[in-house]
C-alpha cells in the first residue's frame, strides 16, 4: 500500500481514537493498527477485558460453551442452568445443522432447555433443583444420551457444587453429565468459554472414554480423521467432511457440528485431528496430541485456493492413494469453480471488504475473497489471542487496518471512512450499516444462508457476496431529488 | 456434483441431493444412536396423554419457555425515549444478547452498553465498572440521558445502582445534573414484561422526583407495554390521537428508533418520548396501559401521586378498540370522531364479509398475557374458538381473567388456560386436544412442523418474517390487518389442501 | 357414514371419504373416457416444447385470458363520482355479470342498472328500453348523474345514445338539465380498460362540454385508472397528498364506494368524486395518470384542452414513487416533504434488510399492460428476475415499452415479453421455462395448480382472499406491503420445503 | 297468519310500488303479492320480460345455456361464441365440482374458452374464427368428446351461420358438435336459455345417441336411473347419488353436474328420471317421456324431511327391495340427523328467513329450513314460470311475501322492514344485506359451501345456517357509544 494511504489511515484511527475519554483511548489505541508487512505480528494486543460503556460486541463465556462448543452436540440435553434469558435468546440462534435427528426425542440442538431460575433458587440454591432436573429430563427425554449443565452468571456466586450434583446423578442415571463452570463473567469474552468447555469435554468424556474403553466395536482403520472445530453452520461441516471422504479418508467424528457423544468418546481413535476453528477447540487437539499422541493439522475449507491447499497438506500426512485422492478431488471440482469464477469474479473484482467477527473467519475467509477479487481492507476479531493474530498475518495485506474487540463506534466511524463494498460482521453490526448504505453480510450465521465451507459452499458464498455487493438497493438510498444538493 | 453455476443450491436443497444422503448414512454408523424403531415409538409417546399428563406434572425443568428476561424488556423500554442510552450493568454477554434478540426481531441495529462485570468485579463489587463505564457512554454517545438496568451478576452481589451512580457524579464521570435513571431488573424474578414495568416506573421516578401532582392538563398519557408491533402500533395509537383531537403522550416511543431509514445515515438515536413530555406526564388527566401486566407497578406509582389509571389487556378487535377510545372520550370529554366510527364500521363490514370462513375455527394461543388476551377476545369475535391458552410469563391473577374472559362468550367454552406452562407442554396439549391453528411467535415454528398445524405470527419475537411489525395490529384498521394476517392462513391452508384433487380448489371464496 | 355432528365435513373433506372414492369409481365406469395411460401421455404432453410452439401458435382460439370486456371498466369507473349511477345499455346480462364480478373482488355490493334489451330491441332498436331506463332509474335512485354505457347488443346495432337521451329529455323521462353521462364501450374491442378510458372521457366530455380552460388554478387532476387495490391506494394518495399540501383531485374515486361500513344501513352511494372537482379540473395545473393504458383517449382529450399531461405505469416501489413525487412537485412546485422521504427511506430499508431472500429470485408476471410494468419495474429493485411478462390487453406499444424497461436493469435480461397471450398459453412458457413465483390475479391459482408455481395475488380480480384491496400497493407505504406480500410467501415455501427434514427449517432468517 | 301481520304486509307492498314511475309501479304490482292459503298459486305473473333501469337481479339466456346447462359436461370443450366477457365472468364460477378430471386434458369445466370477438369478428362475421377455433380446439385438447358454441349477443346480430359451421366440422372431426343459440337478448331470463340448451342436447346428443344406439355394450339393469337437473354445486349430486345408490338404484348419469357426453348419450337409457331442478331441466324430460316412455319423478333431497319423502317416492316406482333400501337408508342416517338438530334447532328455532334465488331453491329449501326451526317469511324467482309458483304453493306459509323478478329496491326495503334473520339470495345481494346488519347466505353458490343436498349435505346445511345466524359480527354493527342514542 502506498505510504499516503496508509498515513491517511493512521490518521483516522487517530480521530476516532481522540473521541473517547483520554484513559480509553489509551487502553484502546493498543488495539488498533495499521499493518505493516511483513511484521510477524498484527501489532494489536488482544484478550484483555473489554472497556465499560464503550458497546463491545462481545458476548460471554457461556456463548461460547454453550453456544458454540457443547450446543451443537446433538444427543444430549444442554441445561442453561439459571435464569431464563441466556437460554432464551440463544436458542436455535447459531444454526448448527443436525441430520437424521428428531426434535425432543433423539435431537435437542433446537431447544431451549433451562431450570428458569426464581428468586428462591438464588437465596437458596439451584442444586436441589437441579436433582430434580435431571429425573425430569430422563422422564421427557429417556433416548438421551448426557446432559450438560451449562453455568450462567448467579450459578458461580451463589456457591451451589453442581459438581457434586452432576456427579451423583450421573452414576444413577449412568450417562455423562458435565457440568461446565462458563459463568458470563468469567474471562474477557466467548474465548474462556470454549476453553472451559474443551476442558469439560476432556474430563467428562474424551478421557473416561479412553480410560475405560467405551465402544470396543471401534474397527479402526490408517484413514480415520476427525473434524474439529465446525460447527456446521448452514452445514459447512457437511460440505467439508465430503471432500475428505471423497479423497479416501474416514471421518470418524464431526466436533461438534452434527456432533454426538459417540463422536465425543471415539474421537481419540483418530489417526489425524483436523482443525478448522483454531481458536475454539486447539485446546483438546494439544491435549490429545499431548495424552494420545494424535497429530492435528489446521486447515481452511474457505474458498478454491485454500480447499486445495487444505487437501494437499492434509494428505501429505498419509500415503499416495490418499495423495492421488486429494488431486482427484481438485481436479473433479475445478470445472465448477471455474464456472462459478467466471460468472461472480466479473463482479466482484476490485471490491473492497471490512470484516470483524470471531473465531477464525476474520482470517480464513481472506483467500476465499481473494478468489473472487475481493480485497479485505481491514479486519478484526471479536475475542482473538495473540496467536491469531499471528496466525492473520499470511492472510493479509500491508496497510490493512487491523482491531481487536471493536466497539461499535470504532467499527460505525471506520466504515463511514473506509466506505468499503462490503462488511462482514454480525447481527448487531448488520442493520447500522446497512443504513449508511452499505452492503453487509453476517459472517457468523452466514446471513441465513451457507454452507460456505468446500466446494460446494464456495458456489454459494460467491452468489451471496455477489447479491450482497450487487443488490440493486444500494444505488437507492438517496432520494434522487436529493442528488443535486 | 450438486451444483452447478447457473442454479446454485444452498443448505435449503443441497443437502436433499444424494451425495449428501449417503454421507449421512455414513455418519450415522459412528453415531451410536437408538434403533429407528425405538426413535418411532419414543416420537409416538411423546404424542400420548400420557406423556402429556408427565409433562405438565414437571416441577424443575423448563423446556423451550415463551418468555425473555427483566433487563430486556428494560432495554426496549428505554430506547423509546429521546437520546436515551440503554446501559446494563453488569456481565456484557447479557447485552449483546438483548441487542442480537431485538435487532433479529426488528431487523433494525439496537444499541445498548454494558458495563463488562468480569470476576474480578463479581469479588469486589462493580463499582469502577459502573463509573467507566458512565463515563464512556457519556463521552461517546453523547445521549441525553442515561437508563441503567441490572443483569444477575449485579443483582447478586448488590450493587448499590444509587450510591454508585452518586459515586460518578463525584468522580465527575458525568455531570452532577446528567439524568441517570434506575431500574432494578433480575433476571431471576419475573419476565420481561416486569423489566419493562420497571424502567418506565423508573423513568418516571428520576424525572418526578420530588414533584406533586399540580394542575391537571388535558393529555393522556399512554403506555404501550412492551410489544414487538410497536413500530406499527405506536403510530397507529398517535393516528388515532389525531383523528380524536386528543393531547396524548405516548410513554416510552420506540417507533422511530425502530423504524430508521436507510438513507446513508446511521442514527444511533431517533425519536422517542421527550423528557418534556416526562416530566409534563404527572400532571396529565390519567394514564392508559395498553397492556396491563406490563406496568403493575408505574401504574401503582402513577396512581400514588394521585392520576387515574387505566389498564388494558393488549386490546384487539372491536371490543378492545371499543372500550380503548371510549376511555380516551371518557378521560378527554371528546367524542369519539366519525372517522374512527366509519373504521370501526368498516372492521366490523371485513368480519362479517370473512365470517363464514372464520367462524367455529379452533385456535390456540401463545404470548405474553396481555397479547394472549386481547388475541383470544379478538377470536371469539370472529365466531373462532380459543383452545389452549398458555403464556410462561402469566400468573393466577391472568388465569383469573382469562376464565372471566372465555365466560363472556359461547366461544370460549373449549378454552383452557394455561399460566406458567412452556411449549413443550403446549406440545403435549396440541398432540392430545390438537386445534385448527396456533397464533404466536417464531417459537411455534417447531409446534407447526411437529403436529402439523399451521402457526400465525402475530407477537414478539418474529424472527422468521420480515417488517410485519411495521403494520399495527391495534385499533380498527389493526384489526382488519389481524383478520386478514388470519384469514390468508385460512385460505391459503384449504388451497393447499384442496390442490390434490382439485375439488373444492375454488376460484371464489 | 362420514358426517358427525361434532365434526361436519364440508365438500373440501367430505369428498376424501372412502364412500365418495367408491362412488367416484362406480361413476368413472360411466364415464366412458380416455384410458388413465392416454390421459397421463396427454398430462405430460401439455407441459412440452411442442406443445408450448403449437399453444403459442393459435390464431382463433382463446383460452383463460386474463382481460375483461369494455363496460366493465366502465362501470367500475361510473361509480367513482358522487351519487353516479353506472347505467349499462344493452342485455341484462352483462350488467348481471359486471356487478358479480366487482361483489365477488370487492366483497362488497355494486349498483348498475341496465336497459334489459330483448329480441324486439334488437329488432327495432333501444330507444324505449333506454327512455324507460333512465325514467326508471332516476325516479327510484335518486342519482345526481347517471352515466350510460353500452354492451355489445346496442354496438351492434348501431343505436345512437346522443339522439336517443335527447328524446328521453324531450319525454320528460329525466329532467332536461339532468346530466347523463355518455361511453360507447362495445365488448369486441380493446378491454376492460379501454372502457375505463371511455367513460373518464365521457364525463370530461360532458361536464366540460362548451368550455374551454381559463385560469389555471394550482391543482392536480389523478386519473387512477382500473384498479383492484383502488380502496388502499387512493386513500394512499390522498394522504400523500395531505403531507404534500397539494391539492389534487382524484378522478373517479371508487374508494369509499367499495368500502362502506357495517354499520346497520346500506348506502347505494358513497363518496366519490365530486362534479364540482370534475368541473375544476379542466383548469388544474396538470393530470396525471396513474395508468398509461388506461387513459389513453381521455389524456388526449384533456391535452387537447391545452392542459399538460403525465402519464405512469402503475408506479410500485422507489422508482416509481420517485417519479410520481417528483412530478407532483414539478406540477406544484412545492418541495417533496421530509416525510414522505423519510418513508422512502424507510422501504429501502426493508429492501435491504430482505434483499438476501429477495435476490436472484424470478418471477412471472400477468394483468393489465400497467400493472405488469410497474410490478416488473419493483421486480427489479428488489434483485428479482422477472421472466413472463403477459398481458392479454397488452399490444405492441406496451411491448416495446416492456423490452426498454428489461433493457435497463441487468435483472431484465430473462424477461421474455407476452402481449396479447392468454394463460393457457402462460401454462406452456411455465412448465417449458418455469420460475420461482408467479404473480398475478386468482385466476393464476390453475398454474400454481398444474405447474406448481406459487402464485402472489397482487391484482384484480382477487376472489379467493378477501380484504387485500383495502391495503395500498402504491406509494412507499404501498411497496413496503408489496414487499412484504412476497416476501412472505417467499419464507413461506422456504419453511414448507425445509420443514420435511427440519434442515434449514431455521427460527431467524 | 294473523290478519294484522297481513295487512301490514300488503301496506309495505304498497308503500314500494309507490315509489316507482307509475307506469312501472302498475307492472311491478303484478308480480309482488301476500300469499292467501291454500289459493293454488302464488298470485304473482312471472317469466315477463324484466322493467329497464331497476335492477333487476336477472341474468340471460347465456347465462342460463352456458353456465348452468351446458357448462358442467366436463369432457367437452364450451366455447363462449363472441366478445371476451361472457366467457369471463362466468369462468369458475358455479362451482359444479367434477370428479376425476385433469384440467386442460379431460376436463374443461374451469376453463374459460372464448373466440374473443375483435371488431373484424363483428363486420366480417364469426364463422371462418370458429372453424379455424374448432381446429385448434383439437390441437390443443385433443381428448374432448365434443364441442359446444354458446352464442352472445353479436352471434345472433350479425347472421353468422354457427350451425353450418358446427356440422360441417362435427363431420370433420367425427365429435358432437352443438350450436347453442342462447344470445343474452333471447327471452326475459336465464330460462330461455336452459329450453334452448335443453333442445340443442336433445337434437345434437341424445336423439342422434339413441338413434344410432352408440353404446352398444351397455348393460341395462332394472334399476337404472338418471339424475337431472342437479349441476353438483359444491358435490350436491354426489351427496345425492349416494343415496340413491344405497338404496339399491344404479345411476347411469348425471345432467349435468360432473357430467360426461357418455352419460347424456346414454341417459335415454335409463328407466326413471329424476329431476332435482325442474325449471332448468324439465324440457329434456318431458321428451324423454314423450319420445322413449321413460317416466320421471320430481324428487327434493334438501333436508331430511324432504329426502325422506323422495326417497319414499322414487321408492314407490321400484319393487320391495328398493323400498327397503329407501328405509334403511332413511334409518341408518336418522341417528344423525337427530344429532344434527339436537345440535342446531336451538340456536335456529323461531328464526325467519327471506329467500330469493332461481331454479327451484325458492321452494326446495323451504322445508330444509323448517326442519331447523327456521321459517320462510318471503321467498320469491328470479326466473320462474307460472308452473314454479304453483309447485311453491305446497310449501309456503299463509301470509308469506312472494316476489318474482324482484328488484334490488324492492329487496332492500323488504329486508329493512322485515328484518329477517337471515336472507337467502346471490351474490350480488349479499353484501348490501350485510350492511345493513342481517346475515346472509348465498344460495346459489351455497356461499362457497356445501355441498346441501342429501343427508350429508344437511349437516353442512345446518353448521352453515348457524354459523350465518348466530356468528357474533351481528351483535357488533352499532358502535356502544351509540347505543343510547
Amino acid at each position: 500500500m502506498d505510504a499516503e494511504t496508509k498515513a491517511a489511515r493512521k490518521q483516522l484511527v487517530e480521530e476516532v481514537l481522540a473521541e473517547y475519554p483520554a484513559k480509553t483511548a489509551k487502553k484502546r489505541a493498543k488495539h488498533i493498527n495499521v499493518y505493516e508487512s511483513p511484521n510477524p505480528d498484527c501489532g494489536v494486543k488482544s484478550n484483555i477485558k473489554s472497556i465499560p460503556g464503550v458497546m463491545t460486541v462481545r458476548g460471554c463465556a457461556y456463548a461460547g460453551a454453550k453456544g458454540v462448543v457443547w450446543g451443537p452436540i446433538k444427543d444430549m440435553v444442554h441445561i442453561s442452568h439459571g435464569p431464563v434469558g441466556c437460554g432464551q435468546y440463544s436458542w436455535a440462534q447459531r444454526r448448527n445443522y443436525v441430520s437424521g435427528g428428531v426434535m425432543g426425542v433423539n435431537s435437542w440442538v433446537t431447544m431451549q432447555i433451562t431450570s428458569d431460575f426464581q428468586e428462591k433458587d438464588i437465596v437458596f440454591g439451584g442444586d436441589k433443583k437441579l436433582d430434580k432436573m435431571v429425573d425430569e429430563i430422563e422422564q421427557m427425554f429417556p433416548l438421551n444420551k448426557g446432559i450438560s449443565v451449562m453455568s450462567e452468571c448467579p450459578v458461580g456466586l451463589i456457591g451451589d457444587d453442581i459438581e457434586a450434583v452432576s456427579k451423583r446423578k450421573s452414576k444413577e442415571i449412568n450417562k455423562v453429565i458435565a457440568p461446565v463452570r462458563c459463568e458470563g463473567f468469567r474471562g474477557v469474552s466467548q474465548s474462556l468459554g470454549h476453553h472451559i468447555a474443551n476442558d469439560v469435554m476432556r474430563d467428562y468424556i474424551v478421557d473416561k472414554a479412553v480410560a475405560k474403553n467405551a465402544d470396543q466395536h471401534f474397527e479402526s482403520t490408517p484413514y480415520d480423521v476427525l473434524i474439529v472445530g465446525d460447527y456446521n453452520i448452514g452445514g459447512d461441516a457437511w460440505a467439508s467432511r465430503i471432500l475428505l471422504e471423497e479423497m479416501g479418508l474416514r471421518v470418524i467424528g464431526q466436533w461438534s457440528g452434527d456432533g454426538s457423544v459417540a463422536e465425543v468418546e471415539n474421537g481419540p481413535r483418530a489417526k489425524l485431528n483436523l482443525i478448522h476453528c483454531y481458536r475454539s477447540m486447539n485446546y483438546i487437539c494439544r491435549h490429545m496430541e499431548e495424552k494420545y499422541g494424535i497429530p492435528w493439522i489446521e486447515y481452511n475449507f474457505f474458498g478454491p485456493s485454500q480447499i486445495a491447499k487444505s487437501l494437499r497438506a492434509i494428505a501429505t500426512l498419509f500415503d499416495e492413494k490418499i495423495q492421488e485422492g486429494a488431486e482427484r478431488v481438485i481436479a473433479k471440482y475445478q470445472p465448477m469453480v471455474d464456472a462459478i469464477l467466471a460468472k461472480y469474479k466479473p463482479r466482484l473484482d476490485g471490491k473492497k471488504i471490512m470484516i470483524y467477527v470471531g473465531g477464525l473467519r476474520p482470517r480464513h475467509v481472506s483467500d476465499a475473497y481473494s478468489d473472487l477479487g475481493i480485497e479485505v481492507t481491514a479486519t478484526g476479531y471479536e475475542f482473538a489471542h495473540n496467536d491469531d493474530y499471528q496466525r492473520t498475518t499470511h492472510y493479509i495485506k500491508d496497510g490493512t487496518l487491523v482491531y481487536d474487540d471493536a466497539s461499535e463506534f470504532e467499527l460505525e466511524r471506520f466504515v463511514q471512512a473506509l466506505r468499503p463494498d462490503l462488511v462482514g460482521s454480525g447481527i448487531k453490526e448488520k442493520y447500522g450499516t446497512q443504513k449508511m448504505g452499505v452492503p453487509f453480510r453476517q459472517l457468523h450465521s452466514w446471513d441465513y444462508s451457507g454452507p460456505y465451507h468446500g466446494y460446494d459452499g464456495f458456489a454459494i458464498f460467491a452468489r451471496d457476496m455477489d447479491l450482497a455487493v450487487n443488490n440493486p438497493v444500494w444505488k437507492m438510498h438517496k432520494a434522487p431529488w436529493k442528488k443535486g444538493a | 456434483m450438486p451444483q452447478v453455476a447457473d442454479k446454485i443450491k444452498d443448505h435449503a436443497r443441497l443437502f436433499n441431493e444424494p451425495e449428501y444422503q449417503e454421507l449421512f448414512e455414513r455418519k450415522k454408523a459412528f453415531e451410536c444412536g437408538a434403533s429407528d424403531e425405538v426413535v418411532a415409538k419414543q416420537s409416538d409417546y411423546i404424542n400420548s396423554w400420557e406423556y402429556r399428563e408427565k409433562n405438565l406434572a414437571r416441577q424443575a425443568l423448563t423446556v423451550n419457555p415463551a418468555k425473555a428476561c427483566q433487563p430486556l424488556g428494560a432495554m426496549f423500554a428505554s430506547v423509546g425515549f429521546e437520546k436515551t442510552l440503554a446501559f446494563n450493568h453488569g456481565s456484557q454477554g447479557c447485552t449483546a444478547y438483548f441487542r442480537s434478540h431485538l435487532a433479529r426481531h426488528f431487523k433494525e441495529p439496537c444499541a445498548a452498553v454494558s458495563t463488562s462485570m468480569t470476576e474480578d468485579a463479581a469479588v469486589f463489587g462493580g463499582l469502577n465498572n459502573l463509573i467507566d463505564g458512565l463515563q464512556n457512554a457519556y463521552t461517546v454517545y453523547k445521549p441525553k440521558v442515561i437508563a441503567v438496568s441490572t443483569t444477575c451478576i449485579a443483582e447478586v452481589i448488590g450493587d448499590d445502582l444509587t450510591a454508585f451512580i452518586q459515586n460518578a457524579r463525584t468522580k465527575e464521570a458525568i455531570p452532577q445534573d446528567f439524568p441517570v435513571v434506575k431500574a432494578n431488573t433480575p433476571s431471576f424474578v419475573g419476565s420481561h414484561i416486569n423489566g419493562y414495568d420497571a424502567l418506565i416506573k423508573g423513568v418516571f421516578t428520576c424525572f418526578w422526583e420530588g414533584k406533586e401532582r399540580g394542575e391537571v392538563t388535558p393529555r393522556v398519557n399512554i403506555i404501550p407495554g412492551f410489544d414487538g408491533y410497536a413500530v406499527g402500533n405506536n403510530r397507529e395509537l398517535k393516528r388515532i390521537f389525531a383523528e380524536f383531537g386528543i393531547d396524548a403522550a405516548i410513554i416510552s416511543d420506540v417507533s422511530d428508533q425502530f423504524d430508521t431509514p436507510t438513507d446513508g445515515k446511521y442514527r444511533m438515536f431517533d425519536g422517542g418520548t421527550t423528557y418534556q413530555q416526562v416530566e409534563e406526564a404527572i400532571n396529565a388527566s390519567a394514564t392508559i396501559s395498553m397492556q396491563k401486566y406490563c406496568t403493575e407497578k408505574t401504574l401503582d406509582f402513577v396512581k400514588e401521586k394521585g392520576q387515574p389509571v387505566h389498564a388494558f389487556h393488549y386490546p384487539i378487535g372491536i371490543k378492545g378498540t371499543d372500550d380503548l377510545l371510549m376511555t380516551l372520550s371518557e378521560i378527554t370529554g371528546k367524542p369519539i370522531p366519525e372517522s374512527l366510527e366509519m373504521e370501526r364500521g368498516r372492521l366490523v363490514d371485513a368480519m362479517a364479509d370473512s365470517s363464514n370462513w372464520l367462524h367455529g375455527k379452533t385456535y390456540s394461543i401463545f404470548g405474553d398475557p396481555d397479547f394472549v388476551y386481547g388475541m383470544a377476545q379478538f377470536i371469539m369475535e370472529l365466531g373462532g374458538e380459543p383452545v389452549h391458552l398458555l403464556a410462561t410469563n402469566g400468573g393466577k391473577e391472568w388465569e383469573a381473567e382469562m376464565k372471566a374472559l372465555l365466560a363472556t362468550s359461547p366461544y370460549g367454552a373449549k378454552g383452557q388456560v394455561w399460566p406458567g406452562k412452556d411449549l413443550w407442554a403446549m406440545r403435549s396439549l396440541l398432540a392430545t386436544e390438537p386445534c385448527d391453528f396456533l397464533i404466536g411467535s417464531s417459537y411455534g415454528k417447531y409446534l407447526e412442523k411437529d403436529l402439523g398445524i399451521p402457526l400465525i405470527r402475530l407477537t414478539f419475537p418474529i424472527f422468521d418474517r420480515h417488517h410485519h411489525h411495521r403494520f399495527p395490529t391495534w385499533g380498527y384498521q389493526g384489526g382488519l390487518r389481524v383478520l386478514v394476517t388470519i384469514l390468508d392462513k385460512i385460505l391459503d391452508e384449504l388451497d393447499r389442501e384442496t390442490m390434490k384433487t382439485g375439488i373444492s380448489f375454488d376460484l371464489v371464496r
